[in-house]
C-alpha cells in the first residue's frame, strides 16, 4: 500500500505531459478512437451480413482466427512497418483486434433473432430497412453491446501494451516503472488501468440498462 | 557469413535450434508451458466451481460477477501487480491466464450442466442412479460439448495472450517481438505471429478432434 | 520516490525459467541487459567459460540495470557484462570520476562486499546525447553546453530509465531542461531521425548513429563517464577459472571489434550468440 | 374477395408446394385451409400478402392482382397472425398493437387510443397495456397478436395456425373469441390449421389440401362431413364423422313433450315407463321408473335451438328412458325429446336434407 | 399392489399437492390418475418411487412401506416413463435401454441382448439400435422410453403423461401397443394423464383427482361414464359422455339383417325404402332408394363384435337409410343393422344393463 501512497502522493505524477491526467486522457483518446473506428466498420458490416445472411461463415472463421493473433506481435509489426512518427501503427492493430468481436456479435445478434419475428415484421408491411432498424436492432442490441464491450476491454488492454512502443497512455507508468525499478509507478499505473477497465465495464453495463428494452432483457418482474 | 540481413527462411534455419537460450525451439517450449498450464488448471478449477454454482444457485451470481470483472482486467497490469507475489517467473503469467480461463469455463460448465434437459435428469433419478453416478455418467457427458466449446475459446486466447508476458521477460514466443523491436527486423515478428497462430490452430484442431471422439452423438447430429 | 525495501523487483529471481539457485554451486549464471550489445557480451562470456569447462546458465534480456544489479547482488545472477561508468553512477549518484582508472578505483571502493569487478576491457560504449546533422547545423551545436540555449524547446528521447538517471545531472552540470522526456527505447535513433524527438540518448557503438546521420554532442565536463566493458561478479561464484577466462576476454575486446560485431547484429541481423561464437573462435578463445 | 387463379408455387429446390390451386375466399367469410403437414397451407397463405410470390397463376384481391401492388403497401392492408404471435419483445403491448397504425402515419395519440380499444375488444384488461410480451401467457400473447393484426382495420386477415401453440382449453376460448369478433367485424379471413375440428368449428368454407399442394375438396363444413369427395378426405376427417355431422343438425324443430315431467313426490298416473322429476322451480332431479320403484336415475340435458342434435343425442344416451331433457339457459326444464322424435329428426336430417345451421359453439 | 394410505404431500411453500389420498393400484392392472392441471397427479406418482417423499401417510409396495427402501434400490425395481421420454442424448438406443440392467450389474452382453429383445417387443427395428435418440421420431423415442422402463423386467411401471407430446395418430398407436404389451406382461401400471379419453381407453381403474389433490372418484371407466359422483367429475368427463359410453356397449348381440343387400344391377323387389348394393365379392357400393331412382348414397360400416356400439351408431348416422353396414375384417358385408335394432340395443345398454366389454381398440 505504501507504493500506492508513493505514487498517488507524488505531486510530480499529477502534472505535465507525463502526469496522471495527461496519461489518462491519452489512454482514453487512443481507446475511444480505436473503438469508434472499429465500430464504424464492424457494426454496419455485421448488420448487413446478419440481415442478408450472406458471408456468415467467413465472419465466424475470421473472428476465431483473430483471437489467435498476438497483440504484441501486431503492434511491433506495424511499428516496424510504419515507424513511430504517427499514432497509426498503434491504432491500426487496435482496430484490427477489436473489429472481430463487434462484427461477430452484431452478426450473431441479428441472425439469431427469431425468424417468426422477422416474418411478423415483414407481414405487417415494414420495409427491409424498417425491419432492421425497428425490430432486429433493438432485439439484437444486447449482443451488439456485448461485442462492443468485449472490444472495449480488449482495446483498453492493448492500449496498455502499446505503451511499449513509445506511445503514451497509462501503460507508460507500468512499463517505465518496470524499467526503472520504480515499483510504486508500476503498482499505481496498474491500479489506474484496472480501474479504467472496470469503469469501461461498468459503463457498458449501464449503457445496456439504458438502451436495451426491458422487454428484451426481461428485467421486469411480472406483477 | 554473408552481408545484409538474412531472408526469413535463413533466419529461421539459423535460429530454430541454436542449442543456446532463446532459440525459437526454446521459446516455443516456454510458450507451450505457459499456455497449456492455464488451460488445464483453468479446467480443473472451473469444474468444481461450476458444479458448486449449479448445486447452490446463490453462488453463481457472485462467482460469475467476480470472474466477469477479472476477465475485464488487462493482462499487463495484472502481470505487474502479481510480480510482488510471484516474482519474475512463469508463474506470474500462468496465474492470470488461469483466471481468464476460469472466467470463460465456469459459465461454460454451468451452461453445460444447464443444457441437460430436466426430463433427462429426472429419468436418471427415476432409474436409480445415485447422485454421484448421475453426475459422472449422465450430466457431465451431456455437458461436454458446451464445456469443450468454452475450452476452445480458452485455448486460443491463452496461447495468444502469453506473448504479452514478454514485457516482463516471460513471453515465450512473444520474446521474438520484443527482440525484433529492439533490433528492428521483421522476420522474428512474422515467425512469432505465425507460430502463435499455428499453435492456436493446432490446439483448436485437437479440441475439435477431442469433441468428435468424446461426443459422437453430436457428430451424428451434424451428419444427418 | 524510490521503491523502498519491499520492492519485489529487488528481491525476486529474474530467471525466465523460474528456478534460480542462489549463486555458487560451481555454475555460473550469466545475465544481460535487455539490449543486443549486452546480450552479445553475455554470450561471449558464456561461451568462453563453457569452452573452458565451466558450467553455465544464460539468462539474457533480463531488463535494465536497476533490475539486473539487484539480481547479481542477491546471487540470482553471478556474472553480468557491465559498463564501468554507468555502474559507478548507479552505485554512487554523486560520483564524478571520469577516466577508466578513476572510475574503476571508485568502483572498488563503492561496491558492496559481495560484488567485485574484473579487469576492464579497452572496448568502450559511451552514452551520448545525439542530434541530427541538420539540427547540429541549424542550432550550431557542438557540445552539450551549446544545447542549453535550445533545450527548453526540445523533446529528448531515450530508454525509460534515462530520465530518472540523468534529469538532475543534466540540469546541474549543463543547465539542460527539456520540454518533454519521451521514452523511445530502442527506437531512439530512429525517433531522432524522424523528428519525434530532437535529441536523444544513443550509444556510441550503435550502428544507427552512422546509418541515420546522427552526431554525438561533445561532453566537455565528462558527465558521461568512461564506459569500458567490465564484468561484474558476485564473489560467491567467482572462481579462479572464471576470472582468468573473463580477463582474457576483456583483454582482447576492443571498441572496434564491438562496433564490428554490433554491425553484424544490427544490419545483418545475425544472432548475438552466433556473432559471439565467431569472435571467440577468431580470437582463439572459443 | 381473394381469388386464387391456377396458382402454382415451385420452390427453387424443385419442391412443388402448391399445385394449380384455384379457389375463392369470399368477402366477410372465414375460409379455412386444412391438411396434413407440408401440404402447402402456409405457402398458399403467404402468397396472398406476397411474403412468397407465386410461380404461376395469379392471386387477386377484390379483382386486382396482388402482383401489381408494392408488397409493404399490400401487407399494411392485410392483418397477419402467426403461431407464436410474433410480438415484438422490445415493445410493450400497446406499442405492439399500434405498430401498423404508426407505420401508416397515424399520430401517436390516435394510434394508442385505437390500440387500447382493441386491447379491450380481444378481452384483455387495460392494465396489461404497459406490459411486455414476455410477461403474458401464451393465450394472452395470441390475443395481442390478433389485436395487432386488426389495428389498422384491414379488410383481410391471414391467420397461420394462430392457436396451435396454446393448450386446448385456451385454444377453445380463443376460437370462440375469434367467432365473436368476426360476427361483429365481418373480415375476410383466411385461416390455416391442421386440426380438422378447428377447421369445422371456424370455417364458413373449408379447403382440404393434400400433400403436393393439390386441392382435395372445398366445401362448407356440413357438406364436407356429409360428402367427402374421396378416401383421403374421409380419412382426414376421422372416425367420428357421422356423429360429428350432427353438430350441423339444428334442434329447433324437435317436438318436446311436456307430459313426462312431474313434481317431486308425484303420486299420479304411472303408465309411462319413465318420468322426469323436477324441483318446484323447474330444475330436473332425475328419471324415476313409471312404477315408482327406484331412485332418480341420471339424465342428460340440451338447449333446444342453441345446441345441436349432437348434444340432444348425447343427452338421450345418458338417460335410462332414452329421452333428452330440454332446458332453457337457466337450466329449467322446457320439455322432453323422446327417442322416437329424435330418431325422426335424425333420419330427416341425414336422409337428404342438407341443414345449414352454424355448428354449436362454446357449449359447456 | 401399490397402496396409498392417507397420503398427504405439502410442499415447503405450503401448497398442498396431494390431500389425504387413499387408494389401491392392484397388481397386474392399469390404474390411471386423471385430472386437471395441477391436481397432484405427478406428485402422487412420484411419491411411489420416492422422487418425492410424502409428508403424511404412507405408500406401500406389496405391503412394504416404500419409506423403508433405499431410493436408488427402490427405483431400479420400478420402471418410469415420462413425457419427453427422457432418453439420454449421449447414448445410443440400445445403451439407453440397457441402462438399468447395467446399473443392476448385468454383464454388457446380457444387457444388450435384453435390450435388443425389448427393442423388437416395442415394435422397433433392430437397425435402430445404434442410432442416437435425436435421430428418432417422437413416437419412436417414446417406444424406446417404454422399452427402457421394461428393461430390468420390473413388476411396477409408472407412466407420467407418456404420450402427450406426440401427435394424435401416433398417440393412438402407442396406446394400442401399451395395451398389447400389458396383455402379455401383466405389469402393475400407474398411468398419469390429463386426457380423459386416454384414461378411459387404458384404465382398468380410473382415479379422478381434483385440484388440491383430493380424490374425486375411483372407478372402472364404464362406471365412471355412467355414474359420475358429482358435477366436477361430470364436467371433467366432457359433453360427449353419453356417446362415449357407447364404447363400452358391445355389438356382439346386434341382430343383422341380410335381406337388404342386393347385387349391382339388381332388378327385383323394391318394397324396402333403401337397399344396399354390393359388388360380386361382397363389398358395399352404396345405398340406393327402394324405388331405384338415384345413385348410390354414402354408407358407414362397423365390425360386429370388434367395434363398439359407438362405431355402429356412427355408421348408421352416415347412411341415409339410418342402417349401419356390418362388415368383416376384409370389408365384406355381413349384413345390416337397422335403426330399430340399434335403438333397441342402445336402450337395453343404457337402461340398467352395465356392460363390461373393453373399450374398442385401434379401429380405423
Ligand atoms: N423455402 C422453401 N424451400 C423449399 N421447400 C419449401 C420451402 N418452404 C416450404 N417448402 C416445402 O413446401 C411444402 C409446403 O410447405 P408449407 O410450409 O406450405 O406446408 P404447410 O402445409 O404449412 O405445413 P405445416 O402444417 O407443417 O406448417 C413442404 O413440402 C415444404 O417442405
Ligand atoms: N416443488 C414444488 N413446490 C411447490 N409447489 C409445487 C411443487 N411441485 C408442484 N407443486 C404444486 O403442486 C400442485 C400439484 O402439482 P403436480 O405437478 O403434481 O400436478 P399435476 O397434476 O401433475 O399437473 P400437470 O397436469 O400440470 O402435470 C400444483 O399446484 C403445483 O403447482
Ligand atoms: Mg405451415
Ligand atoms: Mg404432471
Amino acid at each position: 500500500m505504501t507504493w500506492l501512497g508513493d505514487f498517488f502522493g507524488d505531486p510530480a505524477n499529477w502534472s505535465g505531459p507525463g502526469g496522471i491526467p495527461m496519461r489518462l486522457l491519452e489512454h482514453l483518446e487512443f481507446s475511444v478512437l480505436a473503438l469508434l473506428l472499429a465500430a464504424l466498420v464492424a457494426i454496419p458490416l455485421g448488420l448487413l451480413i446478419g440481415h442478408t445472411g450472406r458471408g456468415g461463415l467467413v465472419v465466424v472463421v475470421s473472428a476465431n482466427l483473430s483471437r489467435a493473433l498476438p497483440t504484441l506481435g501486431l503492434l511491433v509489426m506495424f511499428v516496424l512497418l510504419l515507424g513511430t512518427a504517427s499514432i497509426w501503427p498503434v491504432i491500426i492493430p487496435l482496430v484490427l483486434l477489436s473489429v472481430p468481436p463487434i462484427l461477430v456479435n452484431t452478426f450473431e445478434g441479428i441472425r439469431g433473432v427469431d425468424p417468426e419475428l422477422r416474418d411478423a415484421a415483414y407481414g405487417m408491411g415494414l420495409r427491409g430497412g424498417q425491419v432492421l432498424g425497428r425490430v432486429l436492432v433493438p432485439v439484437a442490441l444486447p449482443l451488439i453491446l456485448l461485442g462492443l464491450r468485449l472490444s472495449a476491454i480488449q482495446v483498453v488492454a492493448t492500449t496498455t501494451v502499446a505503451a511499449y512502443t513509445g506511445l503514451g497512455g497509462l501503460g507508460r507508468f507500468v512499463i517505465d516503472g518496470f524499467a526503472t525499478k520504480d515499483y510504486a509507478s508500476v503498482v499505481g499505473g496498474s491500479v489506474l488501468i484496472v480501474l479504467f477497465a472496470l469503469v469501461v465495464q461498468l459503463g457498458f453495463t449501464l449503457a445496456q440498462r439504458v438502451t436495451v428494452s426491458p422487454g428484451v432483457s426481461r428485467r421486469l418482474k411480472t406483477r | 557469413m554473408n552481408d545484409g540481413p538474412p531472408t526469413i527462411w535463413e533466419w529461421v534455419a539459423r535460429n530454430w535450434d541454436t542449442g543456446r537460450v532463446g532459440s525459437i525451439k526454446d521459446l516455443l517450449g516456454d510458450h507451450l508451458v505457459m499456455s497449456l498450464v492455464p488451460i488445464v488448471a483453468g479446467l480443473v478449477l472451473a469444474l468444481p466451481l461450476g458444479l458448486a454454482s449449479v448445486r447452490w444457485r446463490w453462488l453463481y451470481q457472485p462467482t460469475a460477477g467476480l470472474f466477469n470483472v477479472i476477465y475485464a482486467l488487462p493482462s499487463l497490469p495484472v502481470f505487474m501487480l502479481l510480480i510482488s507475489v510471484t516474482g519474475l517467473s512463469k508463474t506470474t503469467v500462468i496465474i492470470p491466464l488461469t483466471f481468464y480461463a476460469m472466467a470463460v469455463l465456469i459459465p461454460a460448465v454451468v451452461d453445460g450442466l444447464g443444457s441437460v434437459p430436466d426430463h433427462v435428469r429426472q429419468s436418471a433419478v427415476a432409474m436409480g442412479f445415485t447422485p454421484l453416478r448421475r453426475l459422472v455418467r449422465v450430466e457431465l457427458p451431456i455437458a461436454t460439448p458446451v464445456v469443450l466449446a468454452g475450452l476452445r475459446v480458452v485455448a486460443v486466447s491463452s496461447i495468444s495472450l502469453v506473448s504479452v508476458g514478454a514485457l516482463i521477460g516471460q513471453g515465450g514466443l512473444g520474446m521474438l517481438f520484443t527482440r525484433a523491436y529492439q533490433n528492428p527486423f521483421m522476420p522474428p515478428v512474422v515467425v512469432g505471429i505465425v507460430l502463435i497462430v499455428a499453435l492456436a490452430l493446432v490446439a483448436d484442431g485437437l479440441l475439435v478432434l477431442a469433441q468428435r471422439l468424446l461426443t459422437p452423438w453430436v457428430r451424428a447430429r451434424r451428419a444427418s | 520516490g524510490g521503491g523502498g525495501g519491499g520492492n519485489p523487483l529487488d528481491t525476486t529471481s529474474a530467471a525466465p525459467s523460474g528456478s534460480a539457485p542462489a549463486g555458487g554451486g560451481g555454475k555460473a549464471v550469466i545475465g544481460s541487459f535487455d539490449f543486443d550489445e549486452s546480450v552479445l557480451l553475455g554470450s561471449i562470456y558464456a561461451q568462453a567459460l563453457e569452452a573452458k569447462g565451466v558450467q553455465v546458465e544464460e539468462k539474457p534480456r533480463i531488463g535494465s540495470r536497476e533490475v539486473v544489479y539487484d539480481q547479481v547482488k542477491s546471487g540470482g545472477l553471478t556474472i553480468v557484462p557491465e559498463y564501468n561508468g554507468n555502474l559507478l553512477a548507479f552505485v554512487d549518484l554523486k560520483a564524478t570520476a571520469a577516466t577508466t582508472d578513476e572510475v574503476n578505483a571508485a568502483l572498488k571502493e563503492k561496491l558492496p562486499p559481495e560484488l567485485e569487478v574484473l579487469d576492464s576491457s579497452p572496448a568502450e560504449d559511451k552514452d551520448t546525447l545525439s542530434v541530427t546533422k541538420e539540427t547540429q547545423t541549424k542550432d550550431s551545436l557542438t557540445t552539450m553546453e551549446d544545447l542549453a540555449k535550445v533545450s527548453k524547446s526540445m523533446v529528448v528521447g531515450g530508454p525509460p530509465e534515462f530520465k530518472k538517471r540523468w534529469e538532475a545531472r543534466f540540469k546541474e552540470v549543463y543547465g539542460l531542461e527539456f520540454k518533454e522526456w519521451k521514452p523511445t527505447g530502442p527506437t531512439t535513433a530512429d525517433a531522432i531521425k524522424d523528428g519525434t524527438v530532437q535529441v536523444g540518448n544513443v550509444f556510441s557503438t550503435d550502428p544507427k548513429m552512422a546509418a541515420n546521420g546522427l552526431v554525438a554532442l561533445q561532453d566537455p565536463k565528462n558527465i558521461f563517464p568512461a564506459q569500458n566493458v567490465t564484468p561484474l561478479l558476485n564473489k560467491a561464484a567467482a572462481s579462479d577459472t572464471v576470472k582468468t577466462v573473463l580477463n582474457d576476454v576483456s583483454a582482447k575486446l576492443t571498441t572496434q571489434s564491438l562496433l564490428d560485431m554490433m554491425q553484424k547484429i544490427s544490419v545483418n541481423k545475425d544472432e548475438p550468440a552466433t556473432v559471439a561464437k565467431e569472435w571467440l573462435t577468431t580470437n582463439g578463445l572459443g | 374477395m381473394i381469388t386464387f387463379d391456377a396458382v402454382t408455387k415451385r420452390y427453387p429446390d424443385g419442391t412443388v408446394a402448391v399445385d394449380d390451386l384455384t379457389l375463392e375466399a369470399p368477402t366477410g367469410e372465414i375460409t379455412v385451409f386444412v391438411g396434413p403437414s407440408g401440404c402447402g397451407k402456409t405457402t398458399s397463405l403467404r402468397m396472398i400478402n406476397r411474403m412468397i410470390d407465386a410461380t404461376e397463376g395469379s392471386i387477386l384481391l377484390d379483382g386486382r392482382p396482388v402482383r401489381e401492388i408494392d408488397p409493404p403497401t399490400l401487407r399494411r392492408g392485410i392483418g397477419y397472425v402467426i403461431q407464436q404471435a410474433g410480438l415484438f419483445p422490445h415493445k410493450n403491448i400497446v406499442d405492439n398493437i399500434a405498430t401498423v397504425p404508426r407505420l401508416l402515419g397515424w399520430d401517436r395519440r390516435k394510434a394508442r387510443d385505437r390500440a387500447m380499444q382493441l386491447l379491450e375488444r380481444v378481452g384483455l384488461e387495460p392494465g396489461m397495456a404497459e406490459r411486455y410480451p414476455f410477461q403474458l401467457s401464451g393465450g394472452q400473447q395470441q390475443r395481442v397478436g390478433v389485436a395487432r393484426a386488426l389495428a389498422a382495420d384491414p379488410p383481410v386477415l391471414l391467420m397461420d395456425e394462430p392457436f396451435s401453440a396454446v393448450d386446448p382449453v385456451v385454444r377453445t376460448s380463443l376460437q370462440d373469441e375469434l367467432l365473436r369478433l368476426q360476427a361483429e367485424l365481418h373480415k375476410t379471413i383466411v385461416f390455416v390449421t391442421h386440426d380438422i375440428d378447428e377447421a369445422i368449428k371456424l370455417g364458413d368454407r373449408v379447403a382440404v389440401l393434400r400433400v403436393g399442394g393439390r386441392l382435395a375438396q372445398l366445401a362448407d363444413p356440413e357438406t364436407l362431413l356429409a360428402q367427402p369427395t374421396d378416401d383421403f378426405v374421409r380419412e382426414f376427417l376421422g372416425h367420428d364423422r357421422g356423429i360429428r355431422r350432427l353438430q350441423f343438425v339444428p334442434t329447433d324443430g324437435l317436438p318436446l313433450r311436456s307430459g313426462l315431467t312431474v313434481p317431486e313426490g308425484y303420486d299420479g298416473d304411472r303408465s309411462e315407463p319413465w318420468l322426469l322429476t323436477v324441483t318446484p322451480d323447474g330444475r330436473p332431479v332425475g328419471w324415476v321408473p313409471g312404477d315408482g320403484k327406484g331412485g332418480p336415475e341420471p339424465f342428460g340435458t340440451f338447449r333446444p335451438g342453441l345446441d345441436s342434435m349432437r348434444a340432444a343425442l348425447d343427452a338421450a344416451l345418458l338417460s335410462p328412458s332414452g329421452c333428452a331433457v330440454a332446458v332453457d339457459d337457466d337450466g329449467r326444464v322446457l320439455g322432453v325429446a323422446t327417442r322416437d322424435d329424435l330418431d325422426a329428426a335424425l333420419t330427416g336430417a341425414v336422409d337428404g336434407g342438407r341443414p345449414h345451421a352454424r355448428p354449436e359453439r362454446g357449449h359447456e
